[in-house]
């Protein structure tokens, strides 16, 4: 049943994914692509967890809160980018 | 050992001129006369006992391993130039003192006349090959500079190079030719070589050898085609010309024939090949010194004839040929001299050597006049002189030819004629300039006798040809001996040195040839016409310049061809090359290993796709810029995953936090970049780039493959084994990084080091225009710091300070690591940059990044030194377990240290980077030049 | 284990972040730094090299994990013999920037004894990987050597440099991968072995990566294709650091050198790339001689001699016999420390020459010709390869060193480039030193003091004619142990394996 | 089993979560209502995998493993910022009138 | 899985590639980056394709090659100081010569 | 006690995101965390100047629940609306003004809002006197602010007074 479950949230996260990326090539403004890419790091990290379950291994768990702190930094950056151009002022 | 001082004394000496010059010329030249003079003696004394039969040699080993040794040998032949070249040497240095005016450097020309001096007196005394080849160069060298010696004349400098190139090319063809010669022979030592020569004449490397060895001899001798430079080298000073032109440099060409006359003469090439390049020489020269209106331009002839002359000696290949070649060495070196330094007085007190203007000089300076018809008798041949000697031997010995068959005649027939030039030319010297009605306007009149001293030496070589001429076998005899000997390397034929040998066919020809010169000279107005209406033979000069002119010409179209100074052409050059060397070995059928595949699933293969896909994305969108950092750092994403999916959950960490530093820097970057549409402007070039790319990518693809789908058998077992029990950590990637291979991390970390050093450095005084608005020409948004996100990061930088020292601790146990750490706490720092501004954040607390820097490299370095306390190796690590109350037991390794060094760089190292760099745009602005 | 051997890594890396904490301190500490540094590297290499000639190999394992595992530093006769030119470059060539060109930046000091760092390093490792992490830092700390004093030019030809070294470090990386994926390690010694016992189902692989290898270090070494990063800029970088950049280019050398003789050996299962170093040299050697001839300005062709000498090194190694490698290794020292010589010089003369710089056209007369001429011309012989001088003898050692059928091919392009040499620097010469007008710039005249290091170096020409014998001796000796690795492998896996 | 259960339970709730977020950022027809769904959806459909994960390696382990909550807390104290941050841009680059009624 | 593996690697090599040819120095650095991811990739497949089994000592059984992984590890950090450098270098080049062209053509107006 | 402890309630909550880190509540680590829950404040203090003065933890506890509930109904709200027909939707700025004073409080509440149902805060204004909303599908704006205003920002500003 587990496997099952693991399967299909596998599925689902995958096509989250794609979908994202879709909406990140198809923008049509730059803020969609932020947010697409920031949507997708979150769901990398659910990806990443997600693999720690199949595989049974809590080594993942650091590239995961990673993710969350790196991706909020850059999307940070990006918005930042947009709205004042420089970034570190 | 006195072989040796013989050459060194010059060589030395040659130091003492210029030393001597601030006390006054004479005081310099007495210098230069004294080395002069006491090398001559030495080389006296040095003939004496040549002459009692025990001839003088040493042998120095220098670089033995090829045969080079400074070996050196008074022979005959040597003693002979040994004995000429100081001589005149000495002669020319006490005429100079008188030629050169108050500012010329006397100095540094007696020092190089003596170093010449030294230089000539090696290639003599030389009994190794590459060490008589390593003195003639010296001699082009040194001849350079004497033939530049008025360098502020353009004709001196050029004449200078031309000297310089073609004898320098005839050098280095000789030393091809030595080096065959050698390998032949099996030995350097020319004395050996000597006794071989049967040997060598068989071996089939004899004609390349021949050939390169005579291009050696020809352009040192002037030689027919090689003969252009000599009058081009008149731009010397008299003296100079004097010396080399008459008794030294190119006379080290037929010192050379003279030389390997036993090895390499005695076959018909050499006959055909030297006899008829020395005949071609000497009827040209002559021919051509006739028409010279030049002084000098006519001596300068004269002398190629005259070397034409003794190379077509030599190149007859009798004994008694090669006796009469030495004889003539002698004789035209002393009576070449005096006319050159008569030819100097008679510039030097008329200012112009233009046969055109100087007429009837008689009047003036008879003295001198006298003197040079001397000389110029003993060139032409006339009898009781000893060019009229060895002349007439010449014509002797153009009788017993016999290899010409039917046509032997030729033979005489062109010597006749080139004595006929001789005396005409040389008439031409004397009547035109001391006779033949009055000067015109001399630039210095009206002219009289130089100085006393200046006409001595002159008066000295005009008495030994007179001497030598009534007296042959009495002052030159044992010398000629001695030196024909050698050059022979045979007992010689038995020949009398007299004057008189009755009627005989060469005192016809002599006669012929006087007769006949006179009459050419007296023809001599008709004959200048004729020359002129002669359709003009190609200038050498020229042609060589032209040929010069026209390498560099092309040689600049070459690097103009190559450089554009387009970094897009190395590039491609250097990815073409490596898709080449990556495509060709695999373009096979056997890429595929034997390994089984592992099978594809769902969520991979569309990751891979979404990779490529972002891949592509970037380059689609590269000029959408913040777009394509976008798709770049979906890339990065995705690395990460491939890194997590096959089981690297470090390498995902790192890639992680540096792709997030990397995209900062490059939005940094972005900020100031500006935006331009331009189309690439050829489609030729977008089609090299689409061509090379793809090259590129197979080639790597095909070695993943190749490689992917091959057994691994790697030394990795061996970490996995020894990573809890020697390094003391369970994260075996960890224990490498510290441990194992900690001395590349020590490496890395420099690289970190010095980057953020040099960028420091690149942003110093960097002037950059700041957009005041966006690409679309939108103002920038008006609120620096939104409240939110300064709110939200003063509540997460304690966090991620505290996950940041979690990742370090935990590193070498598992995923984590200093590096990680450091990049996570650096990233929060920046993250307050971000939200709160480089001031605000500077205010309240301002870290010192490069002392950080110095003392992270410097932690990691000593940790690793501290292990050499021990006794152990660099960087050899240890670690133990430390038990405390409540805490319990915790374990403790010298490798978290090395870590903790680690850590403090990469956090200097970024925020140094960043933080300068947001420092930029706070900058007072100068609007910079942006096209 | 000696751990002499770490002085010359560990040295320069002190010296360097001690520099580095100075960097505020003003420039007379960080001096004296670097000059005590190069000082002691001098000696701690000489002291290695009369280790090294005795023929024993000295290994040190790093962290003490025995041969394949760990990093092993390997210390032969290439590598003394590379560790103390480097010193003895690093010495001359930093007392010539102490007398101004460290001022233009604060960071000279730090940066310099990285440079050397790196230099030794790669020198001295006996593993891949870490050739590469020694790559970087010398590349890194070449990058913000070339940037010292910025300006347009150093910056164009610096980003080009840089770019290119990128691309070159991926491709090096590239091939590393390859050959790790094949054999399984990267110690050199093991990597020899493992590519020796290869199955034929390797090859192409191990060609692949021997030829991309080949490559990479020929771009660095600046071989025909791929030397155009070189000219521009070594005539744009500071006169300084362009003579300390006249041992980059043989870090190329030294590596194809160490890769080829060691792993892809001409008689194993990978002979390609030897044999093509030899026609890739010989077209270097040509295209740079005539871009020598066709340079207008003194550094470009200096920089373009550079490239010659590149291609008659490569030639010597490419007859991959011990006469021909002893020749190039001969060769190796004197047309490094001629060439820093001359760019030093080159540095004099611009100087004195004013606005007209090292541009060949008429300029002013200078202050002391004679001297600075003397020095030009001893230069000049000795890198066109002009007899007594060192240059001489090495191109002798290397013609004599061909046999027949490649003589043919050897010899009329060495000579060639002789002639097109001395044609060149006849030409340079003349203009530079005879081709004045007008009266000398005002302003001191350069004293002996500034030039000594200049002289020092021209003069090594000299010195290494003299001591050619001994010299010789030393790098035959070397060439030997280079075509028979077994020791090399030996004194590196002699422990640890079973 | 029942744990086995739970956790498949979390597991879809969590993928279908994302799911649903990631169609909304598909689907939706502007920027701000695209803006919805990542942040309430994927970060529940996050937190369900994280629950999940706490909830099979606690069981795994026979010790509580909360640790991924960490990330969950990091993804409420982020995400907010993230929209509110794209959203301020998208504002900005819609232009000087400011917020407009969006039709 | 292989097949991907080479396939990613062939198509980010060639994008890298493409756009390190590019005349601006903008796309030459984002070529650059995307060519050192795609390297890294392939020193990290050097050590095959192990799934599930990070190396750690404490793990049981095969896991996956830990060298290539260090060798990435320390590659990435020399990418990144590489690429920081020639990112500024890039931003210099702009200050001082008043262009982000680099393909020597354009540099007269 | 104030100088070496800065932030007591914080260090408190770094103590437990430690343990919540290393996973394990082992006595060496409770000592490490404690460790770092005090010194990390000691140095991250500078950053966070502006310190609010927290009062009544239960009122924040209770706030906490009501979020977390919210936040589920939140996402069931927006799923119906994400799979329903997008053309329904009726998405509209709306301007909540604001009570708060304190910086971060009004953090807070923007993250409330955020994260709550079909709401996404999108702008403070300048003057921080309000809070521009967008709203996914509005029905009554009135009832939607004064929901927001009694949900979340009356306990926020019991929790922060000043």
């Amino acid at each position: 049943m587990l496997t099952t479950a693991i399967t299909v949230a596998f599925f689902c996260i995958a096509a989250a994914l794609t979908l994202n990326f879709w909406r990140l090539f198809a923008g049509p403004t730059l803020p969609d692509r932020i947010l697409a890419l920031d949507t997708m790091a979150i769901n990398t990290i659910a990806l990443l967890i997600l693999l720690g379950i199949h595989q049974n291994l809590t080594e993942y768990f650091e590239a995961a809160l990673l993710i969350a702190m790196m991706g909020f930094i850059g999307t940070v950056a990006l918005c930042k980018y947009l709205l004042r151009g420089d970034i570190i002022e | 050992m006195n072989v040796l001082l013989l050459v060194l004394l010059p060589l030395l000496g040659a130091m003492l001129p210029p030393l001597t010059i601030r006390f006054g010329r004479d005081v310099c030249t007495w210098a230069a006369m004294a080395v002069t003079a006491c090398t001559l003696m030495l080389a006296a004394v040095l003939f004496i006992q040549a002459l009692e039969g025990s001839p003088a040699s040493m042998h120095l080993p220098w670089l033995h391993g090829i045969g080079l040794d400074l070996s050196l040998r008074m022979d005959g032949l040597a003693a002979l130039f040994a004995l000429l070249v100081p001589g005149i040497g000495l002669l020319v240095i006490i005429y100079a003192r008188y030629y050169l005016s108050e500012k010329d450097p006397m100095g540094r020309l007696h020092g190089l006349l003596l170093v010449f001096m030294s230089s000539m007196l090696g290639v003599a005394l030389s009994d190794n090959l590459i060490l008589m080849l390593i003195f003639w160069e010296s001699t082009s060298l040194s001849s350079f500079l004497l033939i530049g010696f008025w360098q502020h004349r353009a004709d001196a400098r050029q004449g200078a190079r031309m000297a310089l190139i073609v004898t320098g090319a005839g050098g280095l063809a000789l030393l091809a030719g030595f080096l065959l010669l050698g390998q032949m022979a099996g030995t350097f030592r020319i004395s050996e070589i000597l006794a071989q020569g049967d040997h060598i004449r068989a071996h089939s490397l004899y004609v390349p050898t021949l050939m390169l060895i005579l291009i050696g001899a020809f352009t040192k001798s002037a030689q027919f085609p090689f003969h252009f430079w000599l009058p081009k080298a008149m731009a010397a000073p008299t003296p100079i010309s004097a010396y080399l032109h008459s008794a030294t440099m190119v006379k080290a060409g037929v010192f050379l024939l003279a030389r390997l006359y036993p090895v390499l003469s005695g076959t018909d090439l050499w006959f055909f090949t030297v006899s008829g390049v020395g005949l071609t020489t000497l009827l040209m020269g002559a021919y051509a010194a006739i028409f010279q209106h030049d002084l000098k331009g006519l001596l300068a002839y004269s002398t190629i004839s005259h070397l034409g002359l003794i190379v077509l000696l030599f190149g007859l290949d009798t004994p008694l040929a090669a006796v009469a070649g030495v004889f003539h060495i002698i004789n035209h070196a002393t009576f070449k001299a005096s006319l050159f330094m008569a030819a100097g007085i008679i510039d030097h007190e008329t200012g112009t050597r233009d046969m055109r203007r100087l007429n009837g000089l008689w009047k003036y300076m008879p003295h001198t006049a006298a003197l040079a018809m001397i000389a110029a008798a003993a060139m032409a041949g006339v009898p009781l002189l000893n060019g009229f000697l060895s002349k007439e031997m010449f014509f002797a010995e153009t009788l017993h030819v016999h290899l010409l068959g039917p046509a032997w005649m030729l033979l005489p027939a062109a010597a006749t004629l080139a004595g006929i030039f001789a005396v005409a030319y040389s008439a031409r010297f004397i009547h035109d300039v001391f006779f033949n009605g009055a000067p015109r306007d001399l630039p210095r009149f009206p002219p009289h006798e130089p100085p006393r001293f200046m006409k001595i030496p002159v008066e000295i070589l005009a008495g030994a040809c007179l001497l030598v001429g009534i007296l042959p076998a009495l002052t030159v005899g044992p010398l000629l001996d001695l030196a024909a000997t050698s050059v022979t390397g045979e007992t010689l034929p038995p020949y009398s040195l007299a004057i008189w040998h009755g009627f005989n066919t060469p005192l016809l020809m002599s006669l012929v040839a006087l007769g006949g010169g006179f009459a050419v000279y007296a023809m001599r107005r008709r004959l200048f016409a004729l020359h002129e209406r002669l359709p003009l033979a190609p200038d050498a000069a020229a042609l060589f310049h032209a040929a010069e002119e026209a390498l560099i010409r092309c040689a600049r179209a070459f690097l103009h061809g190559l450089d554009n100074g387009s970094l897009q052409r190395s590039a491609a050059l250097l990815l073409g090359v490596a898709a080449l060397v990556m495509i060709l070995p695999l373009a096979g059928p056997a890429i595929s290993g034997p390994l089984p595949l592992t099978p594809i699933d769902g969520p991979s293969l569309m990751g891979a796709l979404l990779l490529i896909a972002a891949g592509l994305l970037t380059v689609l969108w590269h000029e959408h810029r913040l777009s394509a950092i976008m798709a770049l750092s979906v890339v990065g994403l995705l690395v990460a995953l491939v890194f997590v999916r096959f089981s690297a959950p470090d390498l995902a960490l790192t890639q992680l936090s540096v792709e997030v530093v990397t995209i900062m820097l490059l939005l940094l970057a972005l900020f100031f970049i500006p935006r331009r549409h331009k189309p690439r402007s050829r489609p030729s070039g977008r089609f090299r780039d689409i061509v090379l790319s793809t090259g590129i990518g197979a080639g790597c693809g095909l070695l993943a493959w190749g490689m992917l789908t091959r057994p691994l058998d790697s030394i990795s077992t061996f970490f996995m084994e020894q990573s809890i029990p020697g390094g003391g950590g369970a994260n075996v990637v960890n224990v490498i990084l510290v441990d194992f291979r900690g001395f590349d991390t020590l490496g890395e970390v420099t690289v970190l080091a010095v980057a953020a050093v040099g960028i420091f450095a690149m942003l110093d005084n960097l002037r950059l225009p700041i957009p005041a608005h966006d690409q679309d020409g939108r103002p920038w948004a008006a609120e620096p710091h939104p409240l939110i996100l300064s709110q939200t990061t003063r509540f997460l930088l304690p966090l991620a300070l505290l996950v940041s020292v979690f990742l370090f601790l935990r590193g070498h146990n598992a995923p984590g690591g200093g590096f990680i750490a450091g990049l996570v706490t650096a990233v929060a720092l920046i993250l307050q940059y971000m939200a709160n501004g480089t001031a605000w954040t500077q205010r309240q607390w301002r870290l010192p990044f490069h002392p950080l820097i110095a003392v992270g490299v410097l932690v990691a370095a000593a940790t690793g030194a501290a292990s050499l306390l021990a006794g152990h190796p660099f960087l050899t690590s240890t670690f133990g377990h430390v038990s405390l109350p409540i805490v319990g037991k915790f374990e403790l390794a010298s490798a978290m240290l090395f870590d903790l060094g680690v850590f403090l760089t990469v956090v200097g190292v970024i925020m140094l980077i960043l933080a300068n760099l947001g420092k930029l745009t706070r900058r007072k602005i100068r609007p910079a030049r942006i096209r | 284990m000696n751990h002499l051997i770490m002085i010359p890594l560990l040295l320069p890396l002190a010296a360097g972040m001690t520099n580095l904490l100075l960097v505020r301190k003003g420039i007379g500490p960080q001096r004296l730094v670097s000059v005590l540094t190069a000082c002691g590297l001098l000696a701690a290499t000489l002291l290695l090299l009369v280790r090294a000639e005795t023929g024993h190999i000295d290994t040190y394992e790093l962290g003490n994990w025995p041969a394949p595992f760990g990093i092993i530093l390997v210390l032969d006769r290439l590598s003394a013999l590379m560790l103390v030119l480097t010193a003895f470059l690093t010495l001359p060539v930093l007392l010539h920037a102490c007398s101004g060109d460290d001022k233009l930046g604060r960071d000279f000091h730090v940066i310099f004894p990285l440079q050397i760092m790196g230099l030794n390093g790669a020198f001295l490792t006996g593993d891949l990987f870490n050739l590469f992490v020694f790559f970087e830092i010398l590349l890194i700390a070449s990058y913000c050597l070339a940037l010292h004093g910025l300006g347009p030019e150093r910056t164009r030809n610096a980003l080009r440099y840089v770019v290119l070294n990128l691309i070159g470090s991926s491709l090096f990386l590239i091939a590393l991968g390859t050959l790790y994926g094949v054999c399984g390690t990267l110690n050199m010694a093991d990597l020899a072995l493992k590519v020796a016992g290869s199955t034929p189902d390797q090859a192409p692989l191990l060609r692949a990566a021997g030829l991309l290898l080949l490559a990479v270090f020929g771009f660095k070494a600046a071989i025909l294709p791929l030397f155009l990063w070189l000219p521009g800029l070594y005539a744009a970088v500071l006169p300084s650091v362009a003579a300390l950049f006249a041992i980059m280019t043989k870090v190329g050398v030294y590596a194809i050198l160490r890769t080829q003789s060691l792993i892809f050996t001409n008689h194993g299962p990978v002979p390609e790339a030897a044999g093509l170093l030899f026609p890739v040299a010989l077209a270097t050697l040509a295209a740079g001689s005539l871009c020598v001839l066709g340079s207008r300005r003194l550094r470009v062709l200096l920089a373009w001699l550079v490239i010659v000498s590149v291609g008659t090194l490569l030639a010597g190694i490419g007859l991959w016999n011990v006469a021909g490698i002893s020749a190039s290794l001969y060769y190796l020292p004197h047309s490094t420390l001629v060439t820093a010589g001359l760019f030093l010089l080159a540095d004099h003369l611009a100087r004195q020459r004013g606005p007209a710089g090292d541009v060949l056209e008429s300029g002013p007369t200078m202050s002391r010709p004679n001297l600075l001429g003397s020095l030009f011309l001893l230069g000049a012989m000795a890198i066109a390869g002009l007899p007594p001088l060192s240059g001489f003898i090495g191109k002798l050692l290397l013609l004599n060193a061909a046999q027949a059928p490649i003589a043919a091919w050897l010899w009329p392009v060495v000579l060639g480039g002789s002639l097109i040499g001395i044609i060149a620097l006849g030409r340079c010469g003349s203009v530079l030193f005879w081709k004045t007008q007008g009266d000398p710039l005002s302003g001191p005249p350069v004293s002996w003091l500034r030039l000594a290091p200049a002289a020092t170096l021209l003069l090594t020409a000299v010195a290494l004619s003299v001591m050619a014998g001994p010299v010789t001796t030393y790098t035959d000796a070397a060439a030997e142990q280079l075509l028979a690795p077994d020791s090399y492998i030996n004194a590196v896996l002699g422990r640890g394996t079973p | 089993m029942l744990s086995e259960a739970l956790i498949s339970l979390f597991l879809l709730i969590g993928g279908a979560f994302a799911l649903i977020g990631s169609i909304g950022l598909a689907r939706l027809p502007d920027l701000f209502t695209r803006l919805h769904g990542p942040t309430k959806a994927t970060t529940l459909g996050v937190g369900g995998i994280l629950i999940a994960s706490v909830l099979h390696f606690s069981g795994q382990e026979h010790a509580l493993s909360l640790h991924e909550l960490l990330i969950t807390l990091f993804l409420f104290a982020t995400a907010p910022v993230s929209a509110y941050l794209i959203a301020r841009s998208a504002l900005h680059l819609r232009g000087p009138d400011g917020p407009k009624d969006d039709s | 899985m292989e097949a991907l593996a080479a396939l990613i690697i062939a198509v980010l090599i060639g994008c890298g590639t493409y756009l390190t040819l590019c005349a601006r120095t903008f796309s030459v650095v984002l070529g650059l980056s995307l060519m050192s991811y795609a390297v890294n990739l392939f020193l990290f497949f050097s050590g095959r394709l192990v799934t599930g089994a990070p190396p750690l000592a404490t793990n049981i059984g095969a896991t996956a090659d830990p060298l290539p992984q260090a060798l990435v590890l320390t590659a990435i950090v020399i990418g990144f100081g590489m690429t920081a450098f020639v990112v500024i270098l890039a931003l210099r080049a702009l200050g001082e010569l008043g262009t982000d062209q680099v393909d020597g053509e354009d540099e007269k107006p | 006690m104030k100088r070496w402890l800065p932030q007591p309630m914080f260090s408190l909550f770094l103590l437990l995101i430690w343990l919540l880190l290393v996973n394990s509540a082992a006595p060496g680590q409770i000592v490490l965390g404690a460790l770092l829950a005090v010194t990390i404040p000691l140095f991250t203090i500078r950053f966070w100047p502006d310190q609010p003065c927290m009062r009544r933890p239960l009122t924040l506890i209770v706030y906490l629940a009501v979020f977390f509930w919210d936040i589920v109904v939140a996402n069931l709200t927006v799923a119906r609306l994400i799979l329903g027909p997008t053309g329904r939707l009726r998405p509209a700025f709306i301007r909540l003004p604001l009570d708060l004073k304190n910086d971060f409080a009004i953090t807070l509440l923007a993250h409330t809002i955020s994260l709550t149902p079909g709401t996404v805060s999108a702008q403070v204004a300048e003057d921080r006197r309000s809070l521009l909303i967008h709203v996914l599908d509005l029905d009554d704006e009135a009832l939607l602010v004064n929901r927001i205003k009694q949900r979340y920002e009356a306990p926020l500003k019991e929790i922060f007074p000043c």
